[in-house]
């Protein structure tokens, strides 16, 4: 099936972030309300498509589009085309829908800030790229979608750079994105080398005859993407400092769309997972890490962004786990996704709500109390905390005790640790966000009389509100007849499901349910019961004050990549300047037999590097004589 | 050429001696020689001659000399490529004249540029 | 003893260089003749029209190809228009730069800072020899990737090179850093050409003949001195890398680049690389391809030596001409793999990058003379932040520039890279692709650290400012960036025809 | 006498124009070593046509010749003028571009 309307679910958002940045200060008026609506159109198109797929049988569904030739040097073709199939829909809808949801409230939350239209120029922007990203019919499209949700990312984190750390947190995300990045184009390369084509269909027809050694090195290389991409252990560290972008773009970049594409992209390349076991493994195993990586940090962060970033670094630990177990868990991986698309981008809406209501403070520990002052935030933020926490109904309950199901009858002691990992995870996700919400909104006031704690305006409320919907009903929804696998099979091929289980759904609920209330309860009796403190406490054991710090990871990046680049850099110019000088000195010596010498034959630039020059030709000739001897 | 043995080891004796001779020179002239450091040392031509009548501006030579050591140097060369073709004349015939008509003609331009913009006029 | 008989030239396969050559030889009349007033103009319009008709009888034989053109000293074929067209392209845009005249010296001649030059200064007279000195670099540009025999490849290497020493010297600022430049320039140019000669003498004794395609008869027939042949390829190899500025033969690139007036170095830099890889390609791929085991393996290490050594140092620069510079080191060792690579898809390659990164390179430097305080042009990275809050539209531009040289998707330094290690990998030298991407990501740091720099940080109140471009230098600008954004996104046109058209005849 | 020994002659020119260049501070005697260079490169196409028996070696001194003196006089241009700023022809003290 071909279609020709899938270029403008891209072109509209492209266009209006082009005639934003054209316009300059001319369209400060209205740009705002241009970008929205051209998102919102974008939306329509996708609900457009999405009821053209409904109607059709399940083989169908997907439609694709080619765009023109892109690149064709010899053997190697690649169009730049278009696909639209029952996983890159799940994407659009939540992109263009959780998108226009967050432009709305933006208009509301940017409404002081003079540089509003800039800031809407870059979200359509971002809209666009991350559409290109899951629309891209071959990796190398993806690749320029890739690029562009990683230079939205960058631009937007980096939007208040008036203050140096901001900048610094931009720089950050932008390195540990290149590496990521760079794992793409390797495994693209590799992926062309071994099958001389990069589209995702050829791929796939091609990944039976490759080796499983390529296609263990293409998997590992797009792991090293995902990682990067989606913050992912051991790449991670950029995204809570990435918070101090403004809110909005916490909420739909930094929770519920790019930082996903790690998951998207590993799910899109299930062929070459699934006939890789080992990467598959790896991919499991980086999941379960992160997961609890991310939720011990988010227990101590006092920053309110903070700990709802580490929350979503843990909470796509789940959706990598999912999609490294296979084809057990791919459906419920991008499940995950979804509902943490919703109830993860309307708590950073709350959350943005209440910065916008007590004076953009984010320490939690000068909250408290907030309940009175601002009930729907309190609401909206209530409910999107009971679905994280995975109380039944709501959304989490059903996509996150698929995952630690699946993780259980992955089989021997890989499902054992992956599943108790994943447990464990919950029971920690339950005490860190109980903690937020105690913190926030609980207790009593812990702030002082300048702030004027108040509700937001309809325009920030609406979308939390439509969100914290959501959050409520979409895990019972897709769930329900297993709605959602049933729709992805024909992506990701599928095992019927509960064969040979460790575990009933049933007890797996029941344990992680118990954990839950364990979690919550301890969270209670810790920040409700008792006092908090307005300033940090300092006699607290090792592990907080290691979780505080982000378990090291600063540290440890800084003393494993930074330090030696930065020495290699100063070694090498140092080489330049010094020791190639220092070898022409040294041969003036050796020739004037003189250390007096040294000081009458002054060495200039021009002689060291024609110093270079000869010595480069000695090692020439030395070079090939060895070679040929 | 050296038919036994290892051919580089010609190479690498030659430039072993050029090396020694080099390091030679240079250690000999810091024996022998006196360390006074001396202006002169860096001057071009260093034969010793204070150059004289110092020019206006203080420096030792007129640039007119280089000047004029540099089109003698420039315009005489060009000759060579005139006796090859003096020699096979006859049998390049009508096209070895018009090819040298323009070698010419192109020297002759830059003897006019060189005219126009005052190169030859010593004052 | 040989009979002579009389050659028989080609004269339309040579046309594009003879056009050139007369230009030059034109300009020269009227720097004799014409009055000082009508100079400029008269200068201005005669080059670019040159550099036009030469481009058009390029086109107009782009499907012929002679090896006889010139009795055998050049090789007029796809490859060999290819590499023309790209030169001639690049000149035009850089002979639009250099047009823009505030950045010569007037009397070239004249003591910095005496009476002299100040005078001349206020004549408000402008310096017009620059033009003929360009098209005779141009012309040695056009012969050099078409030379034949080693004759053909010196005289065209000097001829390239001799008028560029002299322009490197003529920045109207900071005129002791330019001579200093020249110099500089003149003396390593000057003694990696000996070594290229030298080279050149014992390939000669090697194989008894100056022709390439002698060289590759005796390489195939396995007849001379192995040990001629080697120091041969090894000297030649010298002189040539000393022109591309791979390393270790590079010193002299940050020098010249700095100290050359602005648009010099856009034209050097862009012009050179292509005509240098231009020969580089023919000799590597035609003389020597045979012999690939002797060379490919140091060709490997001084590739991947040069492509970190260039990214590495790039990162510690605080100057913005000398990042280019290493900037450009790195990208002389990307393109090394495509001369490695020693196979179709490695030429075509190599040509296409040749073409974006030489467009891109004029666009950066165009910019670059754009920034100035009062006192001239601002190279100090520093001085540059914030330039994109003060002038976003030159800010964008030369941001998109810089993700060219970067390898950024939808520009063209992307398809360029991408096609060159994909070359490179075809032929099976991995090492060289994974170095080759590691230092890509190096490379990209600096280059968006300058992105960062002009659009995240908080503008010094110290005079510095876009200056609003002449008509010319605005053409050459947006063209550049027209280019490198079309190649990155429509680049299948030229690929297409490159592939088309990229042989060598033999 | 064998043709041998010319080569051997060149090569030491070479070697020591190399070192020269290298080693001594005046620009001037800095160009020279490469023009000795060059002749040594001369030299050396000589005695090769004189090996092979055939004149292309020859052809190509002549052009050295005058490719060499063009570059005599473009170099000595731009030390006289470097002379005339500076008041010194030493090639260390050209050194304000570095780093």
């Amino acid at each position: 099936m071909t279609s020709n309307s899938l270029v403008y679910l891209i072109a509209l958002p492209l266009f209006g972030s082009a005639v934003l940045l054209l316009a300059g200060r001319r369209s400060d008026r209205w740009g705002h309300l241009l970008a929205t609506a051209l998102s919102a159109g974008s939306f329509g198109i996708g609900l457009m498509q999405f009821s053209q797929m409904l109607s059709r049988s399940n083989e169908q569904r997907a439609v694709s589009q080619k765009l023109f030739s892109w690149i064709s040097v010899g053997s190697f073709e690649v169009d730049a085309g278009l696909m639209l199939d029952q996983l890159s829909i799940c994407f659009v809808l939540l992109i263009t829908g959780v998108g226009t949801l967050i432009h709305i409230y933006s208009i509301a939350y940017m409404s002081h800030d003079h540089d509003r239209r800039r800031f809407f120029a870059f979200l359509n922007f971002f809209i666009a790229a991350m559409l290109l990203l899951v629309l891209g019919d071959s990796y190398l499209n993806l690749y320029v979608g890739w690029e562009g949700v990683g230079l939205a990312s960058y631009l937007l984190i980096g939007f208040w750079n008036q203050k140096p750390t901001y900048a610094t947190a931009a720089k950050k995300a932008f390195i540990a994105n290149r590496v990521g990045d760079m794992g793409l184009s390797l495994a693209i390369m590799i992926a062309f080398a071994t099958l001389g084509t990069v589209s995702f269909a050829g791929v796939k027809e091609h990944a039976s005859q490759a080796s499983t050694g390529a296609l263990t090195a293409i998997g590992i290389m797009l792991l090293v993407a995902a990682t990067g991409k989606s913050a992912q252990f051991p790449l991670q560290s950029w995204l809570g400092d990435a918070m101090a972008g403004p809110t909005p773009v916490s909420a739909l970049i930094h929770a519920a769309t790019m930082v996903t594409a790690g998951v998207y992209l590993i799910t899109r390349s299930n062929f070459i997972f699934d006939a890789a076991p080992t990467a598959q493994l790896c991919v499991a195993i980086i999941g379960a890490i992160t997961l609890l990586f991310g939720a011990v940090i988010g227990m101590a962060k006092d920053d309110i962004k903070k700990a709802l970033a580490a929350s979503t670094m843990s909470q796509i630990g789940y959706m990598v786990l999912g999609a490294g177990l296979g084809p057990a868990g791919y459906a419920f991986a991008i499940m995950h996704l979804l509902t943490h698309g919703f109830f993860k981008a309307g708590m950073f809406l709350g959350a943005g709500s209440v910065m916008h209501g007590m004076d953009d403070e984010v320490n939690m520990r000068r909250y408290g109390g907030l309940s009175k002052f601002m009930p729907i935030t309190f609401a909206t933020f209530g409910l999107g905390y009971l679905a994280i926490i995975g109380v039944p109904p709501f959304a989490g309950f059903y996509s996150k005790d698929k995952i630690i199901e699946v993780a259980f009858n992955a089989g021997g002691i890989k499902g054992i640790t992956l599943g108790v990992a994943a447990l464990l995870g919950a029971a920690i996700t339950a005490f860190y966000m109980t903690r937020v919400v105690i913190l926030t909104f609980a207790g009593s006031k812990r702030w002082d009389d300048k702030a004027h704690p108040h509700e937001s305006p309809f325009l920030m409320w609406g979308p939390m509100a439509l969100l914290a919907l959501g959050s409520v009903t979409s895990g019972f929804l897709f769930t329900h007849g297993d709605a959602l696998r049933n729709w992805l099979a024909p992506v990701v091929e599928q095992i019927p499901a509960h064969e040979g289980e460790l575990l009933s759904p049933m007890i797996v609920s029941i344990l992680a349910l118990v954990l839950v209330v364990l979690g919550v309860s301890l969270a209670v009796i810790k920040y409700f019961l008792n006092e908090v403190p307005e300033t940090v406490p300092e006699n607290v054991t090792i592990f907080t004050k290691l979780a505080r710090r982000d378990l090291l990871q600063d540290a440890f990046n800084e003393a494993a990549f930074m330090r030696p680049g930065q020495s290699l850099t100063r070694a090498l110019v140092k080489t330049d300047v010094a020791v190639i000088d220092g070898a022409v000195r040294g041969i003036a010596r050796l020739a004037s037999g003189s250390g007096k010498a040294l000081r009458t034959t002054q060495t200039g630039f021009v002689r060291s590097y024609a110093m270079w020059i000869l010595l480069g030709a000695i090692a020439l000739i030395a070079a090939i004589w060895m070679v040929t001897l | 050429m050296n038919s036994t043995g290892n051919p580089y080891v010609p190479i690498l004796v030659i430039g072993a001696i050029g090396f020694g001779f080099a390091a030679f020179s240079l250690v000999a002239a810091a024996i022998t020689g006196p360390k006074r450091y001396n202006r002169a040392k860096a001057d071009p031509y260093e034969c010793g001659i204070e150059p004289s009548p110092q020019a206006a501006e203080g420096g030792r030579f007129p640039v007119k000399y280089f000047l004029t050591a540099m089109l003698f140097i420039i315009f005489d060369i060009e000759i060579v490529f005139l006796y090859p073709w003096a020699v096979t004349f006859d049998k390049l015939g009508v096209f070895g004249l018009v090819e040298m008509s323009i070698f010419i003609a192109t020297v002759f331009v830059a003897y006019a540029y060189v005219w126009r913009r005052g190169g030859l006029e010593w004052d | 003893m040989s009979i002579f008989t009389a050659p028989v030239l080609n004269y339309s396969l040579l046309a594009p260089i003879l056009i050139v050559l007369a230009g030059a030889v034109l300009g020269v009349m009227i720097e004799a003749f014409a009055s000082k007033a009508i100079r400029p103009v008269a200068q201005l319009s005669l080059t670019l029209g040159t550099l036009i008709l030469a481009i058009a009888q390029v086109w107009r034989i782009r499907h012929q190809s002679s090896l006889t053109a010139a009795m055998g000293s050049v090789a007029i074929d796809g490859a060999a228009i290819l590499m023309q067209g790209a030169v001639l392209v690049i000149a035009i845009l850089g002979v639009l730069l250099i047009a823009d005249q505030e950045q010569f010296t007037v009397l070239a001649a004249a003591v910095p800072g005496s009476e002299e030059e100040r005078e001349s200064l206020e004549s408000g007279q402008k310096l017009t020899e620059v033009y003929p000195l360009t098209l005779f670099a141009v012309a040695g540009m056009l012969v050099f990737p078409v030379s034949n025999d080693l004759i053909s490849l010196f005289v065209a290497l000097e001829m390239l090179s001799l008028p560029l020493y002299l322009m490197a010297g003529l920045s109207r600022r900071r005129r002791l850093l330019s001579q200093e430049a020249a110099l500089k320039y003149f003396l390593l140019g000057a003694f990696s050409s000996a070594f290229f000669l030298f080279g050149a003498a014992y390939l000669y004794g090697y194989s008894g003949s100056v022709s390439l395609a002698g060289i590759r008869d005796s390489v195939v027939g396995g007849s001379g001195n192995d040990v001629f042949f080697l120091i041969g390829i090894a000297f030649l190899s010298i002189g040539l890398l000393f022109k591309v500025g791979a390393v270790p033969f590079h010193a002299w690139t940050p020098d010249v680049y700095q100290g050359a007036p602005t648009p010099v170095t856009a034209f050097m830099a862009a012009a050179t690389k292509v005509a240098a890889f231009g020969a580089m390609l023919r000799i590597f791929y035609t003389a020597f391809a045979n012999a690939y085991w002797d060379w490919r393996p140091l060709m490997t290490v001084i590739a991947i030596i040069t492509m970190l050594f260039g990214s590495f140092v790039a990162i510690a620069q605080r100057d913005i001409k000398r990042m280019l510079a290493y900037s450009s080191i790195a990208h002389a060792g990307f393109l090394l793999a495509g001369v490695i690579a020693l196979n179709k898809a490695g030429l075509d390659a190599s040509i296409f990058y040749l073409f974006a990164y030489g467009i891109a390179t004029v666009g950066a430097f165009a910019i670059v003379t754009l920034v100035r305080d009062s006192t001239g042009e601002v190279t100090d990275l520093k001085r540059w932040a914030g330039l994109g809050k003060r002038s976003p539209f030159a800010a964008s531009l030369f941001a998109t520039f810089l993700l060219a040289f970067a390898g950024i998707p939808l520009t063209s330094g992307f398809i360029g890279k991408f096609s060159i290690f994909s070359a490179a990998y075809e032929s099976g030298n991995k090492a060289i692709v994974v170095v080759g991407v590691l230092s890509s990501a190096i490379a990209a740091y600096f280059y968006i650290r300058v992105i960062v720099l002009m659009f995240f940080t908080d503008p010094a109140d110290d005079g510095t400012s876009v200056v609003i471009p002449s008509m010319l230098t605005r053409i050459t600008v947006i063209a550049a960036f027209i280019i490198t954004i079309f190649l990155g996104v429509f680049p299948a046109p030229l690929l297409n025809f490159i592939t088309s058209l990229a042989y060598f005849i033999r | 006498m064998n043709a041998a020994n010319y080569l051997y002659v060149s090569a030491l020119l070479f070697t020591i124009g190399a070192i020269g260049v290298v080693v001594r501070r005046n620009a001037i005697v800095v160009f020279m070593c490469v023009e000795l260079m060059l002749n040594a490169a001369n030299l050396a196409f000589v005695t090769f046509a004189r090996i092979n028996g055939n004149l292309e070696g020859q052809v190509v001194a002549f052009f050295t010749m005058v490719v060499a003196a063009c570059e005599v006089v473009v170099g000595l241009a731009i030390i006289v003028t470097i002379y005339r700023s500076r008041r010194s022809a030493s090639v260390d003290d050209a050194s304000l571009l570095k780093r």
